[in-house]
């Protein structure tokens, strides 16, 4: 090939490489002021203090001295993978239903379901502590599940109202004509062409819960303690790299199980085809 | 058995092995370590006042006024806790007598001593000089619960003249401290650390306990003192808990036997109520004595909270 | 309407008829897309429905199907109701206008999704799959994705989707639409092979006549959401009943006579302008009275052409006026006076193109045999009886 | 006439099948543990204490709200705030969905990871990160003033604009995978058909992309909005208080003052306000001519 | 490859091609879907690319309209080079496989689309985008959305909205695959007469060979990617080079014949079987040697058959093991000792279907006029020989 048309290869994709350029400067915001918490964390000084003059592991030994930290973690984790699993159970059929409805009732009631991520959590929080602990349930993890449950049920009901209704019905028809019940439908062919909707409105609901201070904080106790409470009872009196720890942890988990979910499931449900 | 609360990191720590673990070794009796904050305690308990989750309440003072506000705690009763004896009496009259003090600590001045050579010797001098422009202050916000309205706002009150029921001289300062440019507010407790770090402020309004554990562990030029007339006291306090376990009351009193509340004081570094505690020499040192600090009026204080917070809301805005 | 119905009935063979639509419509909004319709198809046969762009066609196979609630009326596969059946409980199979493939798997798994929702086996769903995919030429593409397909290998593929769970009907809405000649020719076959093997019921909708003509044991021609005429291929094509079939399925010279007189079985009729000949006959038509005029039909291979002159004293003549060449015909174009559309006749090839012995210009006899010509039920045009 | 009337109870049976029924689950849940608690707690907003401290009945609280030209402030600065927040992000974040779907390939998860990162480190520690780069004597500010570009450093901490950079950062990933995953969705041949029927790029996005990802945007629009609503923690840690909204001040009423039937009432309102957006939104971005 | 460029740019006018594709290729990863392929469509003409499914048509279109880059080669369009070009530059019009109608829009805003790019006014808009709206019959649809179109219905759009801003170039990748034939032919005329009046470039996918003959000035014929052959129709018809070419362009009888020698500008072929004839001629072939087998296809309507007793003795003979009724032909199926696959015949239907005077099991005699039979260049595979 000649330069000229190597030349104006190149030309045909400046566009595609100037997006390129923005999607790094992009990362780059991102992940700037991430990258000085991760550095922090491998410092060797007891404070929290930037530039890190020497490294260790120090913090990291800390995590599995000092268990609340990532005791915590865990059950944070756990409460937020079954508070997005319970919110999809509640929200993908809602959402499969108004996606399809034409009719005036459907908006009514997508706000209604949207409507819990307009109100302060925190005001949700106290409204439910008093709720649950008057019905029984108390400070217990039921009771912290059924909150996070109400926060994200709106995340994976939009998501996926949003991905469904760019979805013709003819996949579904022909899955139905050759004999798939209703069922085999939604599994072998709606869901995963809503897949995309579902991984997004659960990726947003496990976030949220995780960082769902104002929510999680009416329901701590010695058994139900979530991670950002105990980091801001942490935080109360210590400001050192620990925090800037869990934080790394946090963030190779999250890379871990992209890694499982993409090994298993395939993330090719976020890009197009070809 | 018992449900407590605490802090986290070293704080929970030190109050399991200083008095969790060895109450339990001597009584048999277990104790849950419950982790939070103030607020969380207090609704919890509110929300279930026939059967509280928490027995025993380690809190702030705002906390524990508003706990007694609520009717959640009882009366300390000095029968059911012998070792009170040993804590002087003004430690024992906060909250009404609804609460006990375990221990304290006291705001003053954190500056960089690479930056300031000559730091102020009252508040009055402080606000001053910072209206001057000698240097960058940080100061806590509104939103900081346990700091402002005491340190801040009837400390320069009080400097300035005024009084509990009249914070207009400290509003019209503050206004000034705004609008010099030579005041940045922090409102998280670590954010003032990591302002005098970057170089954002040189001096302000901070904890001792907080400030020499930022010294020792590496911010070698932070240095910290009480302009006069004194520091301002904010005392962590025990508060037993209505309709709780009545285990609490040996627990609470094995709070201030003299060998605990030693092990206490030297792990967190701050002054302890037991006369009878120990200290360590270098931490005798930097301790404030009981007359060095003041105590705010707290019950008048969370009173007159709502109009300080809505003038101070629409006055300063941060 | 009820007409063709009872006509269409005669002529099946007894028994349950495989479908039945009786006076099933739909309209989308004010859009009648079917007029009430009714036809027997019987068991085990291939029906085509054949009809213009937006003629209801798809919206037949539709509610056929399941997918669409008629507004009225009922469907009947093998004799029970199933009007308001779900689809999946109707076990048809169905190849979709725009074919349809799950996106997101592969050729084969496309292909093994019914037997997969029956609960084959493994094993035998590999089999079956794989031989549904070698019958439609496509075994090396199995692990592709839809995407990575072309037109023609995509159509394939909803075409072996739907073949592999051997329905008990079928509905194929143009299936071979994007197929050259050859392999449509082929897929025709197997289709074929295969419908009259299993003994499927099967609903073809295609816009191929000579499609339609191949494989169908019998056709519907639908206009405008209404059922014109149903009939075996042959019925259907040698006695077009109007005008719109006639033209419909392959060309026809539409000439507009005028009666001369009723003869015993028949009528004789005249072409226009020539009013002095004796005409031709028509048998086995209604009465008309003399004078009046009537719409004849015949197709451009039953005219025959000579040159004027071979051709016998009586034959009407024409000038050729055009002449297209079309892979094994000739079509020639002829005016007459009296016609204001030229007719068109077909000529095989049969020496090397460009050597025809009439040249645009030629004076040529036209000639028919009797028989070929038909009468239509339509009322003449007006522009016809210009 | 029996027969009749099975056939209309089955058409309507299978009309209804078609219905909305599976909402039922996800809206009795929601009734019984988010609408029901929330009007208990919602009427104490109704009840203020007189002089002896006794609660009556009064709508002092939302007088105070709508008279207070202060409250009304911060009313309006709370949604102003929260709309910034959001177009920025919709500007930000559609460029690098579109990337994520049409160019990323086999980087997609690697895409996903690096968004969802930054939203696992505490505020506390992203804020100290945030104080390290735009600091006067930060990195930002060096290297500008190395580069030449500035002379003096600029005032980036304690401000608004700090505040909406870090609005944006946490909020830009959700906008990001909302437009993503419809995006996704969208054959790109019609944009193939666009542009060779003369439609610029730039034409091309605004003619068919764009409306054909519209439900992408308002996923992610509502969601980043709605978060940004009701964050205030970012307003307080970045802003230093420079920018107050309501959910700042109904944390101070929560935390500071333990009035919760203040909070109660601005909770209120903030919903209300939000509800009756969320319902115009939902209106707006519904087409017809959508594939169906 | 290059010899057949060579034939197609010998055999156009002068001046500029309209389109020029030099040496381009194209693989999808591991699939080549276009080999080095290089053609010549002269400016103003209507080129068919002709082939079977998966060939590489669509993928030749979508290079030259600018979606793909090719992986080596040029574009050129009117003698420039526009490889690189963005589509929006090339100023194409296009009708694409699956129609790709904008969801969005109504009918009349996607066939507005164009001209709204091109800023014309409001005005013309309206009028253009009605004017085609009313070749395409769709003149009641335009404020239906494309969801609610029948599938021969939304083609028409795509086809409307390729054709309204009058673009330099067209490319038609099937564009009225779904289309019956009556509305077929009226578009075709349509897309011709535009197209000449505005004397657009155009280049058409087609898989209906009987369209490629009579809409093309030129033909190119593909398979697996690669060029077999190009010309105009008639060449392309009536002189195939290859077997698959012969075959792809209607059906044809492949005979594996015996050299049985040498004439002044020819050879003299025989039948399998036939050992004991004198054979038959066929002119302008290159020498092969004498007793060696070549291919010989003869087009069933090249072949004409009498009942054996009205043919000569010399004709060779066969017998009649098939019949299909197909519209205007008879298409008969003839075995004869020494082939294995039954020889085809066409006879035009002059008379009503069953009138037939050949039943199967008849025995027939079989000629063919000179200069039809052709010589191939393939090698005869095994089984032809057998
Ligand atoms: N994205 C792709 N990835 C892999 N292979 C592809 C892709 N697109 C096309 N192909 C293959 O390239 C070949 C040529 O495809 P193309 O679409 O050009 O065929 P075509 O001639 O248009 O066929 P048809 O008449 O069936 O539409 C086919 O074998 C097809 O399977
Ligand atoms: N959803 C709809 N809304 C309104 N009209 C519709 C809808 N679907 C179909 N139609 C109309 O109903 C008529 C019949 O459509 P149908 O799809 O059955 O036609 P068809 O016979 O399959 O045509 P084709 O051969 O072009 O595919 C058409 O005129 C079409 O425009
Ligand atoms: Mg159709
Ligand atoms: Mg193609």
């Amino acid at each position: 090939m000649t330069a000229t048309a190597s030349w104006r290869r190149l030309e045909r994709r400046l566009p595609t490489l100037l997006l390129l350029a923005f999607v790094l400067i992009f990362f780059a915001f991102l992940l700037a002021p991430i990258v000085f918490v991760v550095l922090v964390s491998f410092g060797d000084s007891e404070i929290i203090a930037f530039p890190v003059t020497s490294y260790s592991l120090r913090w990291y030994h800390r995590l599995l001295e000092y268990r609340p930290l990532l005791d915590s973690l865990w059950f944070s984790l756990k409460l937020a993978g079954a508070s997005a699993v319970l919110a999809a159970l509640f929200g993908v059929p809602a959402a499969l239903a108004l996606a399809r409805s034409r009719s005036g009732l459907a908006d009514l009631v997508s706000t209604f379901l949207l409507a819990p991520l307009s109100i302060p959590m925190i005001l949700l929080g106290i409204a439910l502590l008093y709720k649950l602990s008057a019905i029984g349930l108390g400070i217990s993890f039921t009771s912290l599940l059924i909150a996070h449950t109400v926060v994200s049920i709106p995340y994976v009901v939009r998501t996926v109202v949003a991905v469904y209704r760019g979805i013709g019905r003819n996949y579904e028809e022909a899955a139905a004509i050759l004999g798939a019940s209703r069922r085999q439908i939604f599994t072998y062919v709606t869901l995963p062409l809503i897949g995309s909707g579902i991984f997004s409105g659960m990726l947003f609901a496990v976030l949220i819960s995780l960082d769902n201070l104002s929510l999680s904080l009416f329901f701590g106790s010695a058994q139900t303690n979530t991670l950002p409470v105990v980091m801001l009872s942490y935080l109360q009196n210590q400001f050192d790299p620990a925090i800037a720890a869990i934080g790394t942890v946090q963030m190779v988990i999250a890379l871990v199980a992209l890694l499982l979910i993409e090994r298993t499931v395939g993330l090719k449900f976020m890009s197009s085809p070809s | 058995d018992l449900t407590v609360t605490a802090f986290g990191g070293v704080w929970e720590k030190s109050l399991r092995t200083c008095y969790v673990e060895p109450f339990q070794k001597k009584t048999g009796k277990t104790v849950d370590v419950v982790l939070g904050t103030p607020a969380q305690w207090v609704n919890q308990v509110a929300a279930n006042p026939a059967k509280p989750p928490i027995d025993v309440f380690l809190t702030l003072i705002d906390g524990a006024e508003d706990a007694k506000a609520r009717g959640l705690v009882e009366k300390i009763d000095p029968a059911k806790v012998p070792n009170l004896a040993d804590v002087p009496e003004p430690l024992r009259q906060v909250v009404g007598g609804d609460a006990v003090v375990l221990h304290y600590g006291a705001a003053g001045l954190a500056y960089n001593e690479a930056k300031i050579k000559n730091p102020p010797k009252t508040w009055a001098e402080f606000i001053e000089r910072t209206l001057k422009g000698e240097w960058q202050a940080a100061l806590p916000g509104i939103n900081v619960a346990s700091t402002t309205p005491t340190a801040v706002i009837w400390n320069f009150n009080d400097a300035l003249g005024g009084k509990v029921g009249d914070i207009s001289p400290v509003i019209a300062k503050m206004k000034a401290l705004r609008d010099s440019g030579n005041v940045i507010f922090w409102n998280d407790v670590n954010q003032f650390l990591t302002q005098m770090q970057s170089g954002e402020a040189d001096i302000g309004i901070y904890w001792d306990g907080r400030a020499w554990a930022a010294r020792d562990g590496g911010f070698k030029s932070l240095n910290f003192y009480y302009p006069a007339p004194g520091g301002v006291v904010s005392p962590t306090v025990v508060q037993k808990v209505k309709n709780g376990s009545p285990a609490a009351w040996e627990f609470i009193d094995f709070l201030f036997s003299p060998e605990p509340q030693s092990c206490w004081a030297a792990a967190i570094q701050y002054p302890v109520a037991s006369t009878k505690a120990q200290y360590k020499p270098e931490q005798k040192a930097r301790m404030p004595k009981l007359d060095e600090v003041r105590w705010p009026p707290f019950a008048e204080i969370l009173a007159a909270m709502p109009k300080w917070v809505e003038t101070w809301n629409k006055d300063i805005g941060r | 309407m009820t007409q063709a119905t009872a006509k269409a009935q005669s002529s099946v063979t007894a028994g349950e008829p495989g479908l039945r639509l009786r006076d099933v419509c739909k309209s989308f909004g004010s859009v009648a897309a079917l007029q009430p319709t009714s036809f027997d198809v019987p068991a085990g046969t291939l029906c085509s429905l054949l009809g213009p762009s937006g003629c209801g066609k798809t919206t037949t196979l539709r509610i056929v199907a399941g997918f669409e609630l008629p507004d009225a009326g009922q469907v009947l596969i093998r004799g029970e109701d199933r009007t308001y059946d779900p689809p999946q409980r109707r076990k048809l199979g169905m190849v979709f206008q725009n074919y349809s493939l799950f996106p997101h798997m592969t050729v084969a798994q496309n292909v093994a999704f019914g037997l997969r929702m029956a609960r084959v086996n493994r094993a035998e769903t590999e089999a079956r799959t794989r031989r549904m995919l070698d019958i439609v030429h496509l075994p090396q593409h199995a692990d592709r994705y839809p995407h990575q397909l072309s037109g023609g290998q995509q159509q394939r593929v909803a075409l072996a989707r739907s073949l592999v769970t051997e329905p008990s009907m079928l509905l194929l809405d143009e299936p071979l639409g994007a197929l050259d000649k050859n392999l449509r020719e082929q897929m025709q076959f197997e289709i074929r092979q295969l419908q009259r093997e299993i003994g499927i019921t099967t609903l073809l909708v295609t816009h191929d006549q000579e499609e339609a003509l191949t494989m169908s044991d019998m056709i519907v021609v639908m206009d405008r959401g209404r059922i014109l005429q149903t009939g075996s291929p042959a019925e259907v094509y040698e006695h077009p009943r109007t005008r719109f079939v006639s033209e419909f399925l392959g060309t026809s010279n539409i000439i507009a006579c005028t009666v001369a007189g009723a003869e015993e079985g028949g009528l004789r009729l005249r072409l226009p302008g020539d009013e002095g000949s004796s005409g031709f006959f028509v048998a086995d038509v209604p009465v008309r009275p003399v004078g009046s005029t009537v719409l004849v039909a015949i197709r451009p291979e039953h005219l025959r052409i000579v040159p004027a002159g071979e051709a016998g004293p009586s034959e009407p003549r024409a000038t050729v006026s055009g002449h297209v060449f079309r892979g094994a015909t000739h079509v020639f174009q002829l005016q007459r006076p009296g016609l204001d559309r030229p007719l068109m006749a077909y000529r095989q090839i049969t020496g090397p193109v460009g050597e025809t012995a009439l040249p645009v210009g030629a004076e040529v006899g036209l000639s028919w045999l009797p028989g070929t010509a038909r009468l239509l039920e339509d009322e003449p045009l007006r522009e016809d009886a210009a | 006439m029996t027969a009749a009337a099975a056939t209309s109870g089955r058409r309507s049976r299978r009309a209804l099948g078609a219905g909305l029924w599976p909402v039922l689950p996800a809206v009795i849940f929601l009734l019984l543990f988010f609408l029901l608690p929330l009007a208990e707690n919602g009427l104490q907003s109704l009840y203020v204490p007189d002089a002896a401290g006794k609660l009556v009945f009064s709508l002092d609280y939302y007088a105070r709200l709508f008279t207070d030209g202060y409250y009304l402030g911060v009313l309006g600065r709370t949604i102003w705030v929260s709309l910034l927040a959001t177009v920025i992000c919709i500007l930000i974040g559609y460029p690098v969905a579109f990337f994520m779907v049409r160019h990323a390939g086999r980087w997609n998860g690697l895409m996903i990871f690096l968004l969802v990162a930054p939203l696992l480190t505490s505020i506390i520690m992203r804020t100290f990160g945030w104080n390290v780069i735009l600091a006067r004597n930060g990195v930002l500010n060096s290297t500008l003033i190395s580069l030449g570009l500035i002379e003096r450093p600029l005032r980036l901490l304690q401000d608004p604009s700090a505040v909406i950079i870090g609005l944006v950062h946490v909020l830009v990933p959700f906008m990001v995978i909302s437009i993503a995953a419809v995006l996704k969705g969208i054959d790109t041949r019609l944009e193939e058909a666009a542009e060779l029927l003369g439609a610029s790029r730039w034409r091309t996005f605004r003619e068919i992309t764009l409306p054909l990802s519209l439900d992408g945007i308002a996923t992610g629009a509502i969601v980043v909005f709605m978060l940004a609503n009701g964050s205030f923690l970012t307003m307080l840690l970045l802003g230093g208080g420079s920018v107050v909204t309501l959910p700042l001040l109904i944390y101070q009423q929560f935390l500071l003052v333990q009035n919760l039937g203040f909070a109660a009432a601005m909770g209120n309102v903030l919903l209300v306000l939000a509800v009756i957006s969320l319902f115009l939104q939902l209106r707006l971005i519904r087409r017809d001519g959508g594939a169906s």
